[in-house]
Parts: structure tokens; sequence; C-alpha cells
């Protein structure tokens, strides 16, 4: 009685494209033998009526117990509520900041959205400086808000950052590798040699190592490691690996 | 030189038409990813004729072609030679029009979905070409699209014979050409741009047949992102 | 060029002058009473006007205002009646639109606009006759109406027209020189330091040439800073004259 | 659109790379990124990639009468359009200063330098003259548009050919290239643009910058030389102070780098002509890189047509035939008729006669309720109106 | 309260009405609005024409000029069409330059001249590359109420019927040309395409004449251009929803019963000018 479940089992790990369709019945209601079934459709599945639809290119991810979402390799950002964010301020506007996420719309962050920030005690944030934060608006109808505190009013991490150190853009399916935990890219790349690494949903990642040089070896090597095989990239990591130290 | 490559592909077809069953889709192939500015880009390549398309979005829209419950879809042909005519205007607004019947726009409401298309080559089935390229590109970018469409061009000779992807000479030597866009959810007819006069029987053939052309270009998307994500596990 | 001569073998050139000599540089200031500077400047047969307004609050968007410095504004026109045959478009086409972004940037490097934030400066520059060397008469020009304005410099600003015949170089081209379609070179000096605002040179010359060229512009330059300072200097003393009785 | 703001993280950590002569990419402070030059089909038609940097460029040519103060010379016209496909932050149809800045540098460089015959374009003295016009599209930006664009317009106009004519009297023979073989430009010299960054009030300069380091320079150098070591343009932009040592220095390095992009282009050409002369496969489509995944092609695939017969037959007799009974015209007055039955179009009723239920017979005495909304427009006289009535009846 | 409904839920309104398989304006599904056809109602233009299609009202002028043939084509004349939507016609056009609505119209027009054989274009050919005729055809759109292009074709159409041009024959001795203001002779019609436009409503109902509140609502449009030997010119579909095969024939079959009326229409108006005369 598995009908739901199995027919997104089988093809998990495949290649879909926009139009496919997993049509099931949808148990019938008042019979008792059916238990209604539950699956969570992530990015790129939509529900029409007795059929979900895929409306992204990609590869079909399943998560325990039901969840199921495409996996692609987008660039374009689009604001999802709870992602954490790295984000550009572009300007002060009243008792808000700007900050450009790289999505449609510039999001709003307010002067007291920081840890121990108080309508006196304004924080110190300039026009162009990093922040990290995560969204606590965002959907489609509505200007994107961010916080750099979490629920208890902590920093936990975000806020503003990158005095120095490299911002680049990669794309988001490569970040959400590298923030899978237990992630094998930075696993790899730790072995070279010690760097500072903060990565938002949105794409953008910013690194700092010791050196300048450090810095720009890490960053190409994680551009590069967006269209290789986990083999390919280790070869090429140990080679780096030994042609540096 | 577009002499020699038509020859060629003139002495192709005659020996196909000997069977007078068949008809060739011209080497066809696309290149996904390969500029690093936009969102998504693409190129595709039917014979010599080449398509560049690349596509912003969502991104910011202005205040002047805001729509409150959907995004804007703009589509701009570039001609290489010269400024764009009202000949690419009639193009832009098939591509616009299709391109708005696949995206699943009401997710994205307030924003803007660019799609630019820069004439590379132009050696017959042009229109096609561009929604070819269009919708890699969309792919590409990751927008959600509810199907994905292609374009098919059809020529009918003089002698009433039906030569599908035509090249520029076929297409000027042809009593009628047809252009159609086919989705891939039920093999429908999403655009028909025809010139020439044609009958009844002959339209329903030349749609038979982008049916049947179509399949093989949506297996080639299959392909050609298959291929792309081959090396992600 | 076949049928001109342009520098004869006793070395004078077709006006009569030597190879190094520059045209007459007439010029005034303040000749104009609701500018915040003006000046008008002959250079040969070249007629120039150039008014300055501001430093003042930035007009139009307001995006446009810069927070660490003054934004400056030039535009460049030429008189309908200007040239041998008349101007349909006195600017806007493509040549003026770079004339004017040329001004804009020459200017940039030699006013300390970083005393002005959040500020601008306009300098509307035009050519009422023609005769070669438009862009150094505006230059020297607009010099005059910035120091008229009271608007701090680096230093003046000199400007003028080189060009290569013969092995031999010749200072501040006229309009017969410069329409042959020989090497000309403009240049823009801030005479004390020897720095170059501008660097502008058409048409073909081999480069072991360029060093004399260059160094010909650059003396030209210097000349023409001492006329400068000499109007700037006879206009304070008639003004001090005039406020001391 | 806007395109994505510069942080300050970036703009500090590319002037401390720059200061320890370090790029993003890994190059040297006098590297240029990889130049690739193909060829399209057509002549004159070309693809430059400077790195990420794209640009297109085709020639065209048209026979114009000549300008009134050169009669004998042909014309040239350069236009550079920076496509919204390029970046973000390119609107269509706007002059801005970037563009006029790259239109007046191209010009400089290929019109001013004399570097095509324009004598040789000339058909008929003082009215008929080849008119050259180049095309160059920017399709991605990543820096340096300014080399990229002059590379690609030498390339293609020494890749282009014109149809020959010939001139009988007055009457001009154009022939089509199968007629007769299509003539080259003739060439003087190639002049190419090297672009050199400055940065820190001119203290560090790069060749061939990035679109990241362009965003963080103070100005910009910009040379035009040929392999002869002949300065065809120089032109500097952007409010920096330069010294003269600086700029002989610049010309130095741009004599080594053109001399070896001038090679490049050579062989590019060669190859092309090459290739065409073997009658071998050329163009864009040859030119797609097959190794990378990106990429994907196919070779000429057979449609089957067998039962598209059967099918379009099917679909044709599976819906109703045409109706062959049609409704007639009426003729509402001499050069006016109407077709069609059921609501009158609202011109001159109330809104309240709209609501009411049309139910007259048309192929009768619709006439006069027509004639009644219509007599305004079209003047009748009575005599013909009721002509015209009759013959209506008589249908 | 109708009115309300109408204004805040147009959709919704009209597919209570489709669900009946009737229109808000009382027509069924496959039924045209009354069409009316004035011809050479404009005195100072060579030919013209006035099609009413409901409200929705499209003038044409045809203006001859002789010209020099175009070098390509030496023994052809030729024919400009231009369709204006000035903002007159309808509050959705603004003044300026052609929109993009407009600009679509007259190339769909230039094609429907091209691809149906209208008019032999060697026959406006006077003297081989030396002298031919060039049709200026300016259809204005006065009043806007949907189905623009079937109303373009008609009046085209019979503007064109309605064209007469004077003789024009080359003096050999002054090379000049000559025309003969007495003698005028109507042009030749080879063709006559009538075209009939559908909509798609929801994906799946399909209209006939759309008006231009259906337009707006519906999810595709189809313009089907046939002549009358029932050949097709012109199946233009501009993008929107999908259409299977089948009801692409419908709407074909549809088209050629329209073209049988439209013909007879116009028959009867060129006809009752000729007996007028």
């Amino acid at each position: 009685m598995d009908t739901i479940h199995a027919c997104f089992k089988e093809k998990i790990g495949e290649v879909l494209l926009p139009g496919d369709v997993f049509s099931f019945r949808l148990p019938e209601s008042g019979d008792g033998s059916i238990k209604s079934e539950k699956i969570i459709c992530g990015p790129g599945l939509r529900r029409n009526g007795e059929e979900v639809r895929v409306c992204k290119s990609g590869i079909l991810r399943h998560k325990q117990p039901n969840m199921y979402w495409i996996d692609s390799q987008q660039r374009r950002y689009v604001p999802a509520k709870g992602e954490s964010v790295i984000g550009i301020v572009t300007t002060k506007s009243g008792d808000v900041f700007k900050v450009d996420v790289g999505g449609s719309e510039q999001a709003s962050l307010s002067y007291l959205a920081f840890e121990g920030a108080t309508k006196r005690n304004r924080p110190n944030v300039q026009v162009g400086d990093l922040v990290y934060g995560q969204f606590t608006i965002a959907n489609k109808d509505m200007e994107p808000e961010l916080v750099c505190i979490d629920s208890c009013g902590r920093a936990n991490g975000m806020g503003v950052f990158g005095a120095d150190g490299l911002l680049f853009k990669v794309s988001l399916g490569l970040v959400r590798r590298l923030l899978a935990p237990q992630s094998e890219i930075i696993k790899d790349l730790e072995k070279i040699f010690p760097f500072e690494l903060v990565v938002g949903m949105n794409g953008r990642v910013w690194v700092k190592a010791k050196t300048v040089q450090q810095t720009l070896i890490v960053t190409n090597l994680l551009e590069t490691s967006e269209n290789m095989t986990s083999q390919q990239r280790q070869t090429l990591f140990k080679r780096v690996a030994e042609g540096s130290l | 030189m577009t002499r020699m490559s038509a020859t060629r592909g003139l002495c192709m077809r005659t020996m196909m038409e000997l069977d007078q069953s068949c008809s060739v889709l011209r080497e066809y192939g696309s290149e996904q990813s390969l500029l690093s500015k936009p969102d998504g880009s693409s190129t595709f390549v039917q014979g010599d004729t080449s398509i560049l398309a690349g596509v912003y979005g969502p991104a910011e829209v202005k205040v002047s072609k805001e729509i409150y419950d959907r995004a804007t879809v703009e589509v701009l042909i570039q001609p290489k030679m010269g400024l764009p005519g009202v000949r690419e205007r009639a193009r832009e607004q098939c591509v616009r029009e299709t391109c708005e019947a696949a995206l699943l726009l009401t997710l994205h409401p307030r924003s803007s979905v660019t799609v630019v298309l820069q004439v590379i080559h132009d050696d017959g089935s042009l229109l096609s070409c561009c929604l070819n390229a269009a919708c890699m590109a969309l792919m590409d970018a990751g927008l959600p699209m509810s199907h994905l469409f292609c374009g098919v061009t059809c020529a009918i000779s003089k002698e009433g014979q039906i030569i599908i992807d035509p090249t520029a000479r076929q297409e000027k030597e042809c009593r009628a050409l047809l252009t159609f866009a086919i989705d891939s959810a039920e093999c429908n007819v999403l655009i028909s741009s025809t010139t020439g006069s044609f009958s009844v029987q002959e339209l329903q053939q030349c749609i038979a047949i982008s049916q049947k052309a179509s399949e093989q270009i949506f297996q080639f998307y299959r392909d050609s992102v298959k291929r792309r994500y081959s090396k992600i596990q | 060029m076949a049928g001109l001569e342009l520098l004869s073998d006793q070395g004078y050139r077709l006006d009569g002058r030597k190879a190094t000599e520059l045209r007459k540089v007439q010029a005034r200031t303040s000749v104009f009473a609701q500018a915040d500077g003006s000046a008008y400047l002959e250079q040969g047969n070249t007629k120039a006007l150039a008014v300055v307004y501001g430093p003042h609050e930035t007009r139009g968007s307001r995006s446009k205002s810069l927070h660490d410095r003054a934004v400056i504004n030039c535009q460049f026109s030429m008189a309908t009646f200007s040239t041998a045959e008349r101007k349909r478009r006195p600017h806007g086409d493509r040549k003026s639109s770079e004339m004017s972004l040329h001004l804009k940037q020459t200017f940039e490097a030699a006013v300390l606009t970083e005393l002005y934030p959040r500020s601008q400066i306009d300098i509307y520059v035009k050519i009422l006759q023609a005769d070669g060397g438009n862009y150094s008469a505006c230059v020297n020009a607009a010099t005059l109406a910035l120091v008229d304005a009271g608007i701090p410099m680096r230093d003046y600003v000199c400007a003028c027209t080189a060009g290569f015949v013969e092995d031999t170089p010749l200072a501040d081209l006229c309009h017969a020189e410069e329409s042959g379609g020989g090497t000309s070179l403009a240049l823009a000096l801030l005479p004390r330091s020897g720095n170059i605002a501008l660097l502008q040179m058409d048409a073909r010359l081999h480069q072991d040439h360029l060093d004399a060229l260059i160094e010909a512009a650059m003396t030209a330059c210097k000349g023409l800073s001492k006329v400068l300072d000499d109007v700037v200097r006879q206009h304070l003393e008639e003004v001090s004259v005039l406020t001391r009785d | 659109m806007r395109d994505t703001p510069l942080s300050n993280c970036e703009r500090r950590f590319l002037l401390k790379a720059i200061e320890e002569k370090k790029r993003l990419d890994g190059r040297q402070t006098y590297d240029y990124r990889n130049i690739k030059i193909t060829f399209g089909t057509d002549y004159g038609c070309c693809i430059v990639e400077l790195g990420r940097t794209r640009v297109l460029c085709q020639v065209s040519c048209e026979l114009v009468p000549p300008k009134d103060s050169r009669p004998t010379e042909g014309i040239m016209f350069f236009n550079l359009e920076l496509s919204p496909m390029a970046s973000p932050a390119f609107e269509p149809n706007r002059q801005s200063e970037l563009l006029v800045m790259l239109n007046r540098q191209l010009e400089r460089c290929l019109r001013n330098s004399k570097c095509i015959d324009t004598e040789s374009l000339c058909v008929v003295s003082g009215e008929k003259v080849w008119q050259i016009r180049v095309d160059v599209h920017v399709l991605n930006h990543d820096g340096n548009l300014m080399d990229a664009a002059s590379i690609a317009a030498i390339s293609a106009l020494s890749h282009f050919r014109r149809p020959d004519v010939a001139i009988q009297g007055r009457d001009i023979t154009v022939f089509s290239p199968e007629e007769r073989d299509p003539i080259p430009l003739s060439i003087y010299h190639m002049p190419i643009c090297v672009s050199f960054a400055f940065f820190l009030q001119g203290s560090y300069l790069l060749v061939d910058p990035c679109e990241q380091e362009e965003r963080v320079k103070d100005g910009l150098l910009v040379i035009a030389m040929n392999k002869h070591r002949e300065i065809c343009s120089i032109q500097s932009s952007g409010g920096i102070m330069l010294l003269k040592d600086q700029v002989l220095r610049c010309s130095k390095i741009a004599s080594v780098k053109v001399s070896e992009i001038t090679e490049l282009i050579n062989k590019a050409l060669e190859n092309d002509k090459k290739i065409r002369k073997e009658g071998g496969k050329f163009g864009f489509a040859e030119s797609m890189p097959k190794e990378r995944i990106t990429t994907l092609k196919r070779e000429e695939a057979p449609v089957e047509m067998a039962d598209v017969k059967e099918t379009a037959n099917e679909i044709v007799n599976r819906t109703e035939t045409p109706t062959e009974v049609v409704s007639s015209p009426v003729l509402v007055a001499m050069g006016t008729a109407q077709v069609g039955e059921g609501i009158v179009n609202s011109w001159g009723l109330d809104e309240d006669e709209e609501d009411e239920p049309q139910t007259e017979d048309t192929k009768t005495d619709d006439v006069m309720v027509i004639s009644d909304s219509e007599e305004e427009e079209v003047v009748i006289l009575n005599e013909e109106a009721q002509k015209s009535t009759k013959l209506s009846k008589r249908k | 309260m109708a009115a309300g409904f109408k204004t805040a839920e147009p959709l919704e309104y009209h597919r209570s009405f489709l669900k009946e398989n009737c229109r808000p304006d009382g027509r069924e599904l496959g039924e045209f609005r009354p069409t009316t056809l004035n011809t050479s109602s404009i005195s100072t233009a060579d030919g013209s024409a006035l099609v009413k299609i409901g409200n929705t009202t499209v003038i044409c002028g045809i203006k001859a000029e002789l010209t020099v043939p175009p070098s390509d084509a030496p023994n052809r004349g030729y024919i400009v069409p231009n369709v204006d939507l000035p903002p007159l016609c309808s509050s959705k056009f603004r003044p300026g330059p052609p929109g993009e609505q407009a600009q679509a119209a007259s190339q769909f027009i230039a094609d429907v001249i091209e691809s149906s054989d209208l008019i032999n274009m060697e026959e406006l050919c006077i003297e081989k590359s030396k002298l031919c005729w060039v049709l200026y055809c300016d259809i204005m759109c006065l009043d806007y109420d949907g189905n623009l292009l079937d109303a373009c074709i008609i009046v085209l159409l019979a503007a064109l019927k309605n064209a007469q041009l004077p003789e024009v024959t080359i003096n050999k001795e002054t090379d000049l040309a000559e025309a003969d203001i007495q003698k005028k002779k109507p042009l030749k019609i080879h063709r006559h395409p009538v075209g009939s436009s559908f909509a798609v409503f929801d994906d799946s109902v399909i209209l006939v004449d759309p008006t231009a509140e259906e337009e707006s609502l519906s999810t595709a449009l189809l313009t089907v251009v046939t002549d009358e030997e029932d050949r097709l010119c012109a199946v233009h579909k501009p993008g929107g929803t999908s259409l299977s095969g089948e009801k692409l024939q419908h709407c074909i079959n549809r088209a050629i019963t329209r073209n049988k009326e439209i013909r007879k229409l116009v028959d009867k108006v060129t006809e009752s000018t000729k007996t007028a005369k």
C-alpha cells in the first residue's frame, strides 16, 4: 500500500526535468484500510490535484522519512524563511538597512536586530559591509526581512563580519553540498591548510586563510569543485597540498 | 561557404528523399551555463543556425512593468547586424508568450524574468532555434516551469514534399514554411507561425511530424541535463 | 595630407609659427555675473567659454550623490556656427558625449572633490569657434572658471595638443594641421607635479617617437600654465585694486 | 536591473592582493587571460573569448552614396552594443558612459588609424561606395571589453569578404558569391587595444583587468598599437594621475602584447582558411567544446514519417466537415452590407436596450434596425436605399 | 449585482456563462458578432473600406504611389501595410511609437499578403527596374473590442477590391511617367483570404471572435486565415496554452465556413457599388 512512496522511491537519484509527473491515486476517504500517507514536497516539486509535477531540472533527493526535493544547480537565489545568507549592506534608510542578498528584492534589516543593539546603542554598520543573517520573513508577496540575532537575542555567529578575507559566488547547488553535515569537500580542503569559511544559502561564500595566496587557492579550489567527481577533486587537492607545502 | 554547407545538406537530403517517407533533423547540439553573468544561459545549434540565450530572473523589476500577482517576462531578440525591427518584435512576442505559458510566474510576483536571445548565425529554422535555446536557458536558470517546450520548423517544397528543419536555402525555395512550438506534457501545439499557403492535410501532417520530432528534442534535453548532473552524486 | 606641407624646409608651419611655438592665448575670467565662476579663452582662433556652478546640492536623482566626495558634472557643446559646416546637433552625439566625459575625468583628477561630500560641481563649456585643439581650449577655460569660482584644486590643469611631422614634434596644432589625419596628441597636465590628468592620441606614430611627442606637449602645457597664471594674477590685482578703494 | 554591489571586503582584499602582486585567477601582472577566436560560417563573423568575457562581431557591407567631403572614399561604421545579456547593469537602448567610451575608442582605434584602405571601397566616385558596417555585441561582461572588442573587430574585418562588382556605364552589377569569388578588404595594419588598469593612485598597474579588478581601479589607460610598434591611439580615462615614464613603460608592454595577439589572430585566420579550402567542417557549431559535461551534440537524426499521413487524415476526418450552409449577407445601403445575426453593436443604443434579447430574424427585416444606427455614418440617398432593400429581399 | 460580479471576478463571471455554453453578450461559442462592411468610405484614398465586427471598427485607406522597384526584385511592385492602434480606440493604448501589438499586427498582415498571393506583385510593376506601384495600406483601428486581426484582413481585402489605379505609361521621348487620371481600372485580386480568430478559455473552451475582454482573460489566441479554395494562408498562434491537432482542425473548419460568409459579404458590397455606377 506504499503507492506514493513507491513511485518516488524508484526515481531517487535520477535526473528529472520540468513536466515530469508522479501520478497517484488519492486514498479514498472513508476507507479505513488505507492509511493516509504524507509526503513533503520540497523545492522543485509541486502538487497539482492527483499528481506531483516536477518544475525544475535536477536530481530527485530523499530524506527520511518522507521528504523529497529536486537538487538543482541554480544560480539565482530566492529567499526562504529560516535560511542564513550573506548580505551586502547597500543603504541606510530610517531605522533599517537595505541588504542585497542576490534575490529579486533587497531585504531589510532593522538596526535593532543585532545583539545588544538598542535605540541608543546603534550597531556600527557601514554601506558595503557584509552581514550574516537569517530570514524571519521571506515569502513571495512581502519584502524579505533579515535579522542578525536568534530567538534568544544572541548573535549566535550572525552579524557584521569580513574585515578581510574574500567573498565570491558559487552555484546554489554547491552551497548546499558545502553546508551538508560532514561535507566531503570541506573535509578534503581542511587537510591542505587551515582557513575560516562562511557559507550563505544564497550562493555567497567568504573565505579567509593565513595569507592572500592561500585565500586565493581555497577560493579557486572551491570554484572548480563545482563540476568534479569526488575522485577528481581528491587528486587535485592532493596535488595542491603537495605543491604548496 | 554557406553554399558549400548547403549543398552538403542537400546531398544528404536527396539521399533520404529517395525513401519519400523520411526527413532528417540537422545535426544539433547545445551548451548550457556557458556565460558567467546571466542566471542561466545556453547556445542551441541546428546545423549552421545558432542562437545564444541568456536569462536573468527572478530579478528586480522596474516599477512601471511590475505586475502584482506574477512575474513580468521580457524577451529580447538581438539581430546580428543592425537594430531589431518589426520582424524581431513579432518573434519576440511568440517566444515571450510561449515562455509565459511554460513558466510558473505566479510563484515570483513583482519580479522580472528577462530572456535575451542573440542570433549568432541564421541558416534557416531561426524561430524554432530561438525557442529551443530559450527553453534550455530557462532550465539552466532553474526557473519553475510546468512543462518544457521546443520548436520545430517544417517547409513544404513546391512539389509538396515536407522538409523538416530546413536550411535558409530550402526556406527560400519552399512554398510554405510552418513553425510550431510543442509542449512536453501533451505534445500539443503552443505556437503556430506560418507563411505561404498550404492545405489542411499538409498542416496536419506537419503537426504530426513536428510532434514526432519534438520527442527527439525532448529526449535531447533530458540527455543533456543528465550529462550535466553526471558528476554529482 | 599630401597637398599641404605642414612644415617647410625652413622649419616654419602653415601659420608661420616655429615647431614648438604656441598660438596666442588671450583669456579673461569673471565674464558673467550670475555664474559662480566663468572664463573666456582664445587659443589662436579657437574660442571657448566656460561656466562653473557650485559646489551645490546634488540635483536630480539622489542616488547620484557620493557620500565621500563631490560629483563633477560636465557638459560640452559646440555652437552651431562654430565650424565650417553648420553643426546640426550642438551636443549629445558620440563625439560631444565623449568630450564631456573626458572633461569630467580630467577635473575629477584635479579638483579636491573630497572636500565637498554629497555635493555637485557643474562645468559647462561651449566652443564658439573651432580651429583645432578644442579639448585643450576647453580644459584651459574651465580651469580659469574653476579658479574664478574659488574651488580648490591640486594645481592648474593645462592642456595642449602636439603633432608629429617629419620627426619633429609640433606644439599646439591648428585645425588645418589636425584635419590632415596626422598624429595628434592631447594632453592635460598638472604642471607642478608633472602628473598627466588625461592623455589621448590619434593616428599612427612609431613607439620610439612617443617620448619626444609627450615631452613636447608637456613643455607646451607648462608654457600655457604661465599664461593662465598671469591671467589669474592680473584679474586678482584688478579686483583687489577695486576692493581697496 | 541592478548589478550586485561590491562589498568593502572584496575591495580591501583585491587591493591587498594587487599590492602583493597576486591576482584572483593566479595570473601575473602583465598576463592576458586565455584568448580564443572562432569564426562563423559567414565571412566577417567571429566570437572572441577573453577569459569569461565574450564578444561577437559581424562585418557587413552595403552600397551607399559617399559623404560629400570624401567622394572617393568608402565609409566605415562602427557600432558596439552592450547587450543586456552581458550584465544585469546594461539596459537596452541606453547611452551610458561606458558605451560612449567603447564606441569612440573603437572608432579611433580602427578608423582614425587608417588601417583599412577606404579608397579601394569606392565603386563610382561621388555616387556609390561601400559602407562597411562593424557590429560588435558584448555577450558576457567579465572586464576588459575594449581589448576583446578591438580583437574581435580587426579579426572580423580581416576575415570579411565583400561581393565583387562590375561597372558598365551607369549600371552596377553586384555578383553573388556563386558567380564571382568575394573580395577581402585591403588591410594595411592591425591595430589592437591593450588596456592597463591603475590602482592606488597609479602606483600599481595590471594588464587585462577582469570585472572585479575594474571595479576597484582608479583609472584606465588604453593603448592601441600594431605589430610594427606603431601607436594608433592612446586614451587615458578615469581621472588618474599618470607620469610620462608610466606611459612609456605601458607602451613597451603593449608592443609585446600586441605582437602576441596579432600572431594569434593570424593563426586563427589561417586555420579557418585552411579548413575552408579543404572543405572541412567550420563555424561555431564545430567549436563547441564537446568534452564539457554541459555540452551535448546529436548527429543528424531521421524523423519517422511513415504513419504521419494516416494520423493527419484521421484528424481531418474525425472532425466534422465545414457546413456548406452559410448565412447570406444583407445589403444595408449602397456599398454597405452586414453579415451575422444576434446582437447588434452598442453604438447609438442605450444601456437598457442592450439587455433586451434580440429576436429579429435577420434575413428579412434586420435592415431597419441597422439602418437606424448606421444612417449617420453612411450618407444614403433615399431612392437608392429603397432599391437596396428590394435587392436584399430578392435574395 | 451582475455588474459588480463582472468587475470583481471577471474570469468567474465568464466561466459561469461558458458553463451554459453561451457568452455574456448572448452569443454562442461558435458565433461571430455581426460584421458590417462599407466601401469607398474615404474619397481621398485610392481605395478604402470600413469594417465593423461588433464594436470593433477598423478603417483602411489605400494610397498608391509611383516609385522605383527594389533592386532585388526589379519586376515587382510592393505593398506596405501598416496597422495603427491609436489611443483613441482603447484606453489600453498609449500615444507614441507603435506598441508591440500594433507592430505584431502589421507584420502579420504583411505575412498574409505575402502568403496568400492576394495580388500578383508583378502586375504592380509598370516598367522593369524603372517604375512600379507601391500601395500604402494604412489600417487604423477606430474602436477596439477584440478580434483586430480578422477585421484588418477583411478591411484590407475590401479596400484592395475597391481600389482604382490610373493607367500609367512611360513617355518614350521624355522618359517621364504619364498618368491618365480618366482611365482608372481596379486591381486584380487573385485570392480572397479571410481570417477567423479564436480564444482559448481555461485551456479547454474555444470561443470564436473574442471581444477585448475575452481576449484579455483567455489563455491563448489563434487566428486561421483561409482562401476560397479552402487552403490555409496562415495559422497564427503566438503562444499561450497548447492546442491539440483535433482542436485546431475544429477551428479550421469553422474558419472555412466563415470564409464563405465573408466572401459573399464582400462580393455583395462590391456588386452593389458596381450596379450603382
